[in-house]
């Protein structure tokens, strides 16, 4: 099959987990001065550098833990997410399955965590290199951009940087606070 | 060898044997295709004369789903196709091209290797941009830097790739010109020059808000112009006859009314102009809340509007009467299924309106919204829809 | 697509068009004597020479036509097919859609024409070279047989003689009468 | 640039910032499977604990439906699967592959390059065997001339290609030997020799009679025995333990009894064996007319046999009670849907029975009959089943 054919996959797939109804305009008024205030400015999304500086992040050894089902397309950390979710393919949401890559670069979403009640920029991970997983599909758009938002859309594969560019499932990465 | 042999001795014998009816057939024999008519709808890739409900073939991509435009040259004698390749089927050596397909078998004909880098995404409006004079072919790429690679038709060759950082997406702006849309809101215009090779990269004035309120991807082209409708429902229209695209008045689809009652625009491909008469056909449907995203929401609803007067002129149901009982069925994908998702309309005299959901294409007279077929028999039950004849 | 993907599409295809209810024995002891009866055979499916001889074959021009909708899964022609119609296809019962070949060789099968009660030979000939059509699939296996007959079997993607193996649709040819 | 510093310079800010609970993860961490359990069932490519019902992985080839079985090593360390590629898609040059996975991530480990002749068919058991001392694999070709390439698994190559006219499939007999069906319903031995050469081809007596009743493609293995059901369900063995394959003595599955009330023995793979209790697992249902293809037609029953008495010592009912809603709902492809399709048991002293069907995956004790899990959550609704530990 050919690699691109993962868009079939998504589009074929029975579930159907529609958009959620919240406003796509809370996320822009918190973070769109910073990803759009410049005019000309080559607009990458997350870079592996920036991802890699989250593998520094605080980690509290006393969290709270992670509030919901990783299986579940109401899981909250998917508020943004439009793909198979990693957890039902033999990952789990922050780590890919057996024998398929990270993405190195990605979009990025903000989701609320309801343990705590607050906003977490959310990295969402293509996971890359096998053919589409095809269990778990979930689609929520909350604050997706078109495609020429490059680095906040969720229809692009995001495999795109890799030697191979089949897409299998996606992760969701706690990156930080939102508001931080 | 032997059963060869008894097989051919036995179609002998039933040749010379008298007495019957049936007629028997030939070996071999393949279809071809007649001059295209106006009313010749590709549903993603697969051609259909939705005036007479027939399936007339498939174009021989490798891929079944589209993710790249398909692009005529004017004349309609060429169609082009962008298709990625792996050497093991999803892993190995990537090969980009631009496959051209042989109008009457749907065939491909020819192929020009391009750089690798063609954009994988959903989106296929704007992946592709034939120049008007039907000379220069852009490919939009994303890697994830965004560029564009110019194919020369004419020699049939690759000439170069541009890079457009932080704008995407390609749309043909006259001859020697493409214009992209760029995330801060800006549009792109890049000139050429007759061998296909970057002039100048120039920024228009902002063309739209992506702070508050993005332009969708689906742009649609009515003579000179571009329109493209944003998620609130307003049409902004670029003019690229000039040598810089000329940013037109924006205007609302919804009337206070309308957003009072809380109609949005949706659809995956939400936009259909007909160019004689300059109606505007757009998808619509109610929603409470502003919609995250707007394509995986069916229209039920299709309005139409005189583009001269921007006053709605009519207001269709989105799916026959005989089909209510499939609304909340099946969409295509993520779509929601009780609706529309794309809509289309065939060019000259005597129009026709083309819809395509989950349930089935729709086909109606595009002026007076009478149906001329309410589903398609012979025809995929949905897909992104385009012209074979523009 | 991998060309091999089109058994993938026969099977995920929505439309399920069963196997009629006659029985198999039927053909068996009409055919199955000049197909099985040698020991050490090699037993190649109706080659493109033999398929050529049909070419040959006497035309009548007072047919009494070739009764109901070509289609139409319950078409006389087809109850032993195993694919997309071709005539749903851009193709006709008899050819092959635009930009696509022909199988050279092919399984065959017997089916009754119900204008004139007659059993003829049936020729499914796949055309070759594009995608699968997704169009009109029928599945009716009258006669059909187990892959080692291998010229009796619709399971077998009969494109495999061709220079792509891309599964496309398939015809069904009157080849002659059963009983001559 | 000024957009990586700046998401950068947000995460450090974050990484400081003190009292919260959430923590943050880390990038670019893949899964690794642990040793393998006798739990764990392939359905199609995807690999399922199904005592757990948990999703473990899928394996990397590139198209998504089986067309060759997956073949083990007996010591689960190596992992193969033919495909076929075009360097075009679907058109172009073809190249045939038997690819290596690794069985710790299911990814590409290797590839030996085989002949494009590979069978091009739905049927998946006897498109390729392993001898059983793990080293030479043959792929069944199809062109339509029937043989088999030869694939040293130790050197990592191609051997040879053995022309085996009139007879198909092929099944592992032993180190140096497998068995092929033919059309007339005799068997096919063939030999190599240690290098993997052609050391001799014979046929057997006759097997079964193609004529009056054929034997299905499906075969299981039971010790040194492979087992076909015919169409009239007698089920028919043969022994591979010796230099030629001994022909064993057919029995009918079906009893006096059954025969009267028309049962069958049905769906896409209709038999598994439990080896240590020598038990086999078959799928029936109940028919007036002998089926064409028993393979499209679900089983309702599962009935299990002793295969040492030859006595049926188990009837169940093929779809859980509370997925009778189901019954007539949407099957794999082209079967009923009415029941399962594929069956599998899995070794060692808990044995258990998995059966797939359209609506989903069940797991039941194979000895008691009892569910485990009437329907798997997180498995594909349907497939062909295969073992990863035998």
């Amino acid at each position: 099959m050919d690699s691109t054919n993962w868009f079939d996959r998504r589009l074929e797939t029975g579930a159907r987990y529609l958009a959620r109804l919240t406003s796509r305009r809370s996320f822009l008024t918190r973070l769109g001065t910073l990803l759009l205030g410049g005019a000309s400015i080559p607009l990458l999304p997350l870079s592996r550098a920036a991802a890699q500086a989250a593998d520094a992040g605080f980690k509290d050894p006393d969290i709270e833990g992670d509030a919901g089902d990783p299986m579940s397309c109401d899981y909250w950390r998917y508020c943004s997410i439009d793909g198979f979710m990693s957890p039902c393919c033999g990952g789990s949401a922050s780590s890919c399955p057996p024998g398929t890559e990270m993405s190195t670069v990605t979009w990025i979403g903000t989701c609320t965590n309801p343990a705590d009640g607050v906003d977490y920029l959310i990295s969402y991970n293509d996971c890359c290199g096998k053919s589409p997983c095809g269990q778990c599909f979930c689609n929520n758009n909350e604050d997706d951009m078109p495609v020429y938002v490059t680095g906040r859309s969720n229809n692009i594969n995001w495999c795109l940087a890799h030697s191979t560019t089949a897409y299998h499932s996606t992760v969701a990465l706690v990156l930080g606070r939102a508001d931080a | 060898m032997i059963f060869r042999l008894c097989v051919a001795g036995l179609l002998f014998g039933v040749a010379t044997a008298p007495g019957f009816s049936q007629e028997f057939d030939t070996f071999g024999r393949s279809e071809v295709l007649p001059e295209p008519e106006r009313d010749w709808v590709f549903v993603d890739y697969s051609l259909v004369d939705v005036a007479d409900d027939r399936f007339l073939g498939l174009i021989g991509v490798a891929e079944t789903f589209p993710t790249g435009a398909i692009e005529y040259s004017s004349d309609g004698a060429s169609l082009f196709v962008v298709e990625t390749f792996y050497t093991r089927g999803n892993r190995g050596e990537r090969t980009d091209t631009l496959t051209i397909f042989d109008t009457t078998t749907l065939g491909v004909a020819g192929e020009i290797v391009i750089p690798a880098k063609r954009a994988l995404m959903l989106a296929i409006t704007g992946t592709l941009a034939l120049t008007d004079n039907d000379r220069f072919l852009a490919v939009f790429n994303l890697t994830p830097a965004t560029s564009i690679s110019v194919v020369d038709i004419e020699a049939k060759s690759f000439v170069g790739e541009i890079s457009t950082p932080g704008c995407s997406l390609v749309f043909s702006a006259g001859d020697l010109s493409y214009v992209m849309i760029c995330a801060n809101g800006d549009l792109l215009a890049v000139t050429i020059d007759e061998n296909g090779r970057e002039v100048s990269k120039e920024r228009t004035e902002q063309f739209f808000d992506p702070e508050t309120d993005p332009i969708r991807e689906p742009g649609v082209r009515y003579g000179d112009e571009w329109l493209f409708v944003s998620f609130d429902g307003i049409l902004h229209s670029v003019d690229v006859s000039g040598s810089m695209p000329r940013i037109g008045e924006s205007w609302s689809l919804l009337s206070a009314s309308d957003r009072e009652e809380n109609w949005r625009i949706t659809g995956r491909q939400p936009l259909a102009v007909h160019q004689q008469s300059g109606r505007l056909y757009v998808l619509a449907r109610q929603n409470d809340e502003p919609l995250d995203d707007p394509a995986d929401w069916d229209g039920t609803e299709i309005w139409s509007f005189d583009l001269a007067s921007r006053e709605r002129v009519q207001r269709l149901e989105a799916l026959p009467e005989s089909d209510e009982s499939d609304a909340g069925g099946a969409g295509l994908g993520s779509t929601t299924g009780d609706g529309a998702a794309n809509i289309l309309v065939t060019q000259g005299d005597e129009p026709l309106l083309v819809s395509a959901a989950g349930s089935g294409v729709s086909v109606r007279h595009a002026m007076s919204g009478e149906y001329l077929h309410e589903r398609l028999q012979n025809a995929p039950s949905s897909g992104w829809l385009s012209l074979r004849v523009r």
